[in-house]
């Protein structure tokens, strides 16, 4: 079984050394859903450091890696200019691709799953197919049922979606990707 | 027919683990010219100095090659050795096999090889070297102290009272420094001013001391012993010996709103000024970019009110060059401006301050007389935030080093607040509490349980301002990272302590050298702490690094003894490697021709002309001379010398050219 | 065959690069064995008589290092040096000598690593340079007049 | 003068108003702006989330496709799209082998050279220097200028100097006649991608921001981002329930300012597509 630390894997893939990072927590203290996330961003520094597998596990199975909204603002003051939100881009990669997304993201990685989809689909995002697609695999049928209509009487959403032209040459940029991850 | 004596040293293992050292012995042994070569574990020992000793007698040995550390470790002591065998110091050299070999190398044929050629080339030279003699210079017994801080006052009572002359300038209109800015002090909480002010006053009534406010160091030549130092003293715009300082120029001075560098901006002066009540000495100075007459023309009010006429418009700076034997540098530190981090809301907000700020707050004759009172609207605050680490140890928008003052005197500010402001809530965001240092750490502890004061450790993120209060986003990193929100009404920044922003030019101006931080550089980390690598120039205090007082005090006496040592001599022995012209019998008398070009490279005006006669006593030749008194022994002549006339003792055109042939003739 | 290792002699100021390479020993950091010091004053002292001289003797490269730009212990040493190196350069290239095998740098008392680097890089460039033969040449076809 | 434009998706859907005032103004100050042909989607929050590669290859795909059409200059109105687009450009310009590679996927060159601009540095570059005789209708009223993370984070890839108080859209809004108020929530995450998939953290993001701008006397927000918009706007509902008060401060595209300002007519500008209801303190001309 792979036994490298997963802090060489992230400094290889990101060029982010986790060993740089010193605890002064100031990643968390500015993150907009700090409050809200099992492992914060410092601490997920402190566990990959560690190079314990358990922790490693942790934090792939954890929800804060999908509570981020990269919105960079820890990488902006990080003494060090750690690349956190590169950081959390590969571990969320990666916990989707060994398929341990914590069950609470469920919702936010249907949602993206979805885009995805609809983008694969035309190549273009059409927001009706994406909600309705969203819907489908959230089971969240409900929310939003007066949205929609509001929109689409506002002239935000069409029916149909737009498709872009080459159709061929942009289905190669899925192929052997992201179809086969899913499996 | 030379005979010299190679001597390779193991250094314990430090070079014998990466170089085969009885193999560079036997090499050694093998070479023309070598009558003794041996290896042995540390020949800076006094078994290892002793066999030099030996050696030199029992073989008569004309010259020592030692192949061991640097010479700049060890030369001194070898040289001392052989003199006391009775062969001339300057006969014996050093093969650096440590710093330049086995610690650079890893173990090889190759490494083996190199330290061989070192070792020969050094042998090659050595058989050129001829016996010199070192060179008296006079000390002058005065010296120079630069920065009129803790750090220089105490450094210049000390000489000052073993009974030597002290030059003290400082480029403010008074001495001080940061000291005489700050409140009370750790970890005992006793006023500053009131352990500061005595010696102060000390300085000046001192007999050995002249002070020069208000001036700094221009120029400085010369070297130890001897220096030639020119200062500017800058115009004050009065007549010292007139002002009796009554003050009434500075109560009926027009221009009142100049924020005042003594309280940190917090407080104003007026634009002639005394920079603080206790100020040495207490006579003010006109600042000429704030003073009304000198920007528009008119006002002249303080030389109306003069009741001594000792206001002078019309005066100019004055250039005053002194000699000194030796000089000390005291020129302090610096506060770094926290306005790299905008996320602070430093200069954005009035409620967020520097620590330097605080303590006028909190000193009895600040602005606020001693209450903690918010520069906004002067209001108490009932909680305050002091945020550690603001710019130290931040690679990314500060600087990467430890301030190492700002724990202690943050502790400081927080017991203050709380002995001030009873019912107040104070909070600490720090990283590590550093309290190195004699009941440092039981002062942080005492701040803790008795003064109940909140040290959270974290960083924080953001200051923003919401209906009047600031909000401090934080973090409690032992508490899994728990996000802190607090609603201060007062935030105190411990920003970073740097370089002064001349500091890096005046290092050049004396040819001391500095780190990239642009704090001078001590010639040996751990043993030679108060020495600048230039002989004769010492340090104190915070221009090396940042340092609390205790260690700032201990510095300063410590570069004083070591003026007062080299003071307890009458002239100085120095090295003789300087330049000479060369000299040969009637008809030439010199291959010199006279074209001074020499004269005109040399940095030193060392160089001057000598007119050889005949015996009638007519000129028939003019030639350069060197002053041996001037020359510093750069060689920069050498280089420049056509007719290759003029030449260095020690690393003459022939030395180097053998070393040269040593080096490269390997095979 | 073997690799062709480069003789690389390097001419430094007592002050500044010397002390600095004397850091690099103290901070313990490898470099390449082909270049060995040989110890001046100061920059300025630096005669080019002597980098001739080297190629001469059978160097490929030559480092000349010392204090940086208004940090000379002598104070000017080697700015006299920077300029005399300026012409110097002209008269390589009438010799016919490649200016890059001439290592011109400022190496402070704090800069350890750098003087490794430049050790280093030096050693490389002359590797690639490849030895130089030219003055052998000359020599031996003097020796072939000498012997008719 | 011709400059290239990648509209991307939410600019054709539920935020085309912004595309709609950036053509009216772009229109009014003679610049003509055509769209990259067959352009597709930049992947945003969801590829870079699920799929390192597909967060590079798409934007690239749309590089390329603007290289093609021999454009030079590009602008990208909306943040996230830009924010992608110049990642992707940082990324590849500093991996060339990586390039390589999704070129071939590709299966078109891909120089990556092209100049890549956001609607705050269009702005600035080719319509304020214009203002000066457009500007009819002065929005003299107070407004605070939201940036959110996309335009101004992270500062290196973005250049931008001010990230923690940028001024660019405060000083446009001066320019229109407008009072931008100093206010600390400029550059805060008002909830990004989660408008769907997150809809009480959106409220609680978004309505500190609405709130803060309020508390400064803001009469109205001004965005140049889609998301920050639709979440402001369109997500008004979750954030009054996180207030538990009525919010009805507008949220208007700085395109949109200019438009009006420039004596242009609401619908022009797409005001009529807006969730929370237009009253500026100024009065608008009436629709043809």
């Amino acid at each position: 079984m792979d036994t490298e630390d997963l802090s060489v894997k992230v400094r290889r893939e990101t060029g982010v050394n986790v060993r740089e990072c010193y605890q002064c927590g100031k990643c968390t203290a500015g993150c907009p859903v700090g409050e809200r996330m099992d492992l914060r961003p410092s601490v997920i520094m402190r566990m990959l450091q560690s190079g314990d597998y358990a922790s490693e596990e942790e934090i792939l199975r954890s929800n804060s890696i999908w509570l981020c909204l990269t919105c960079e603002t820890c990488y902006s003051r990080c003494p060090m200019e750690l690349d956190i939100p590169k950081v959390f881009d590969y571990l969320r990669e990666k916990s989707y691709a060994e398929g341990k997304v914590n069950h609470e993201a469920r919702d936010i990685v249907t949602f993206h799953k979805s885009f995805l989809n609809a983008v694969e689909r035309n190549g273009r995002l059409h927001e009706m197919s994406l909600i309705l697609d969203y819907k489908i695999h959230s089971g969240n049928f409900f929310q939003d049922v007066t949205l929609a209509p509001e929109m689409y009487s506002k002239g935000k959403l069409h029916l149909l979606p737009e498709r872009i032209k080459d159709r061929v040459g942009f289905a190669r940029l899925f192929k052997d990707q992201f179809k086969k991850r899913k499996s | 027919m030379s005979k010299i004596g190679v001597f390779i040293c193991h250094c314990g293992e430090n070079i014998s683990s990466t170089v085969d050292v009885v193999r560079v012995a036997e090499a050694a042994g093998e070479l023309e010219g070598v009558a003794f070569s041996t290896d042995y574990k540390y020949m800076c020992s006094d078994p290892g100095q002793t066999m030099i000793k030996q050696a030199i007698k029992e073989k008569g040995l004309t010259g020592v090659v030692v192949g061991s550390c640097s010479p700049r470790m060890h030369e001194p002591t070898f040289r001392k050795a052989c003199k006391e065998a009775g062969l001339n110091p300057f006969m014996c050299e050093m093969a650096n096999l440590r710093e330049h070999c086995s610690w650079v190398h890893d173990k090889s044929e190759a490494t083996t090889q190199k330290a061989i050629d070192l070792v020969r080339t050094l042998v090659e030279k050595v058989k050129l070297n001829k016996p010199l003699f070192s060179i008296k210079v006079p000390v002058t017994k005065t010296a120079l102290v630069i920065g009129g801080g803790i750090a220089g006052i105490q450094a210049s009572l000390d000489i000052a009272s073993a009974g030597h002359q002290v030059i003290l300038v400082e480029k403010d209109p008074s001495i001080g420094g940061h000291m005489s800015q700050l409140s009370e002090t750790f970890p005992t909480l006793d006023c500053s001013q009131c352990i500061l002010t005595p010696r102060m006053v000390e300085v000046a009534q001192h007999p050995n001391i002249k002070l020069l406010t208000y001036a700094e160091l221009e120029k400085l030549e010369g070297s130890i012993g001897s220096f030639k130092a020119t200062i500017r003293k800058k115009a004050k715009s009065i007549d010292e010996n007139l002002c009796n300082g009554c003050g009434t120029c500075t109560t009926k001075c027009p221009t009142k709103k100049i924020p005042s560098e003594f309280n940190t901006g917090l407080g104003m002066r007026t634009a002639i000024y005394v920079p603080f009540p206790q100020a040495v000495p207490n006579k003010p100075v006109i600042d000429k970019e704030n003073c009304s007459y000198y920007q528009k023309g008119k006002c002249k009010v303080c030389e109306k009110v003069c009741p001594t006429g000792a206001i002078r418009f019309d005066q100019e700076d004055e250039l005053v060059e002194i000699e000194v034997g030796a000089v000390v540098i005291a020129t302090g530190f610096d506060i770094m401006q926290p306005s790299g981090f905008p996320e602070y809301g430093y200069g954005k907000y009035k409620d967020v301050i520097t620590g330097l700020q605080f303590e006028r707050l909190a000193s009895a004759s600040g602005p606020t007389l001693g209450e903690i009172r918010r520069p906004s609207d002067g209001k108490i605050p009932e909680k305050i935030v002091f945020v550690a680490c603001a710019g130290s140890r931040d690679p990314a928008k500060g600087i990467p080093y430890c301030s190492k003052i700002c724990c202690m005197y943050t502790a400081k500010h927080a017991m203050l607040y709380q002995h001030k402001v009873h019912h107040g809530k104070s909070y600490i965001f720090y990283m590590d509490i550093r309290a190195a240092g004699k009941n440092y750490e039981e002062f942080v502890r005492r701040a803790i349980v008795e003064d109940e004061v909140n040290y959270i450790r974290g960083r924080v993120s953001k200051i923003y301002e919401e209906n009047g209060k600031l909000i401090v986003k934080g973090v409690d990193t032992l508490l899994s990272a728990k996000p802190v929100e607090i609603e201060a009404d007062m935030v105190v920044l411990a920003s970073a302590a740097v370089a002064n922003p001349g500091a890096e030019e005046l290092a050049q101006k004396m040819h001391v050298s500095y780190d990239s931080y642009s704090f001078f550089s001590e010639a040996h980390p751990k043993l030679k702490p108060v020495e600048t690598n230039t002989a004769g120039i010492f340090l104190a205090g915070a221009c090396q690094a940042p340092k609390d007082i205790p260690e700032t005090v201990a510095q300063a006496s410590g570069a004083a003894s070591k003026v007062i040592i080299l003071f307890s001599k009458d002239e100085l022995s120095r090295d003789p490697l300087i330049a000479v012209v060369n000299r040969s019998p009637a008809p030439v008398f010199s291959t010199c021709v006279g074209c001074f070009l020499c004269a005109s490279a040399c940095p030193y005006q060392a160089i001057g002309e000598e007119l050889i006669t005949n015996r009638q006593g007519k000129v028939i030749k003019k030639v350069a001379k060197v002053n041996p008194g001037l020359c510093q022994g750069c060689g920069t002549c050498v280089a420049f010398c056509r007719s290759k006339s003029i030449d260095i003792q020690g690393y003459s055109n022939e030395q180097m050219c053998a070393e040269v042939v040593a080096l490269l003739n390997n095979d | 065959m073997t690799e062709f290792e480069p003789k690389i002699i390097a001419f430094v100021c007592n002050w500044c690069t010397y002390a600095g390479a004397d850091l690099t020993g103290t901070s313990r950091i490898k470099y390449a064995q082909n270049v060995k010091i040989i110890r001046f004053p100061c920059t300025g002292r630096i005669d080019f008589m002597l980098l001739l001289k080297s190629f001469g003797e059978g160097a490929d490269g030559i480092i000349v290092s010392g204090c940086h730009p208004n940090d000379c212990h002598y104070t000017s040493g080697n700015f006299h040096a920077r300029r005399r190196w300026i012409m110097f350069r002209g008269l390589l290239d009438l010799l016919g000598i490649d200016v890059r095998r001439i290592q011109y740098s400022w190496v402070s008392a704090a800069e350890g690593a750098k003087w490794a680097d430049i050790v280093n890089s030096t050693v490389n460039t002359i590797r690639e340079l490849g030895p130089y033969t030219e003055y052998e040449k000359v020599a031996g076809y003097l020796e072939k007049e000498a012997n008719q | 003068m011709k400059i290239g434009l990648y509209p991307g998706c939410s600019l054709t859907g539920s935020s085309r108003e912004y595309n709609e005032s950036l053509l009216a103004i772009a229109k009014e100050a003679g610049i003509e702006l055509c769209q990259i042909n067959d352009w597709n989607c930049c992947g945003a929050t969801a590829a870079h989330n699920l799929n390192k590669e597909l967060s590079l290859s798409l934007p690239a795909r749309n590089l390329a496709l603007a290289e093609l059409e021999g454009m030079n200059e590009l602008v990208v109105p909306c943040a996230a799209c830009f924010n992608r687009l110049v990642m992707t450009q940082h990324e590849l310009s500093e991996k060339n082998d990586l390039r390589k590679l999704i070129s071939d996927k590709l299966q078109l060159p891909l120089k990556n050279e092209i100049k890549i601009y956001n609607v705050l540095q269009f702005l600035e570059k080719h319509i304020v220097p214009r203002l000066g005789q457009l500007v009819k209708n002065p929005m003299a009223f107070d407004v605070a200028c939201y940036y959110g993370c996309l335009l101004v984070r992270p500062q290196n890839v973005m250049k931008s100097e001010r990230f923690e108080d940028p001024m660019t859209m405060d000083v446009i809004m001066q320019k229109l006649g407008a009072n931008a108020i100093d206010w600390p929530f400029k550059t805060e995450c008002c909830g990004a991608g989660f408008s769907v998939s997150k809809i009480e953290i959106v409220g609680e993001l978004s309505g500190k921001i609405v709130r803060n701008a309020v508390d400064h006397g803001a009469k109205a927000i001004v965005v140049a981002c889609p998301m920050c918009h639709s979440n402001l706007d369109m997500r008004r509902p979750a954030i009054d329930k996180y207030l538990n008060m009525k919010m009805d401060i507008p949220v208007i595209y700085i395109t949109q300012a200019i438009a009006l300002a420039m004596g242009l007519t609401p619908h022009q500008a797409g005001i009529q597509r807006h969730f929370v209801p237009v009253n500026l303190p100024v009065n608008l001309p009436v629709n043809r």
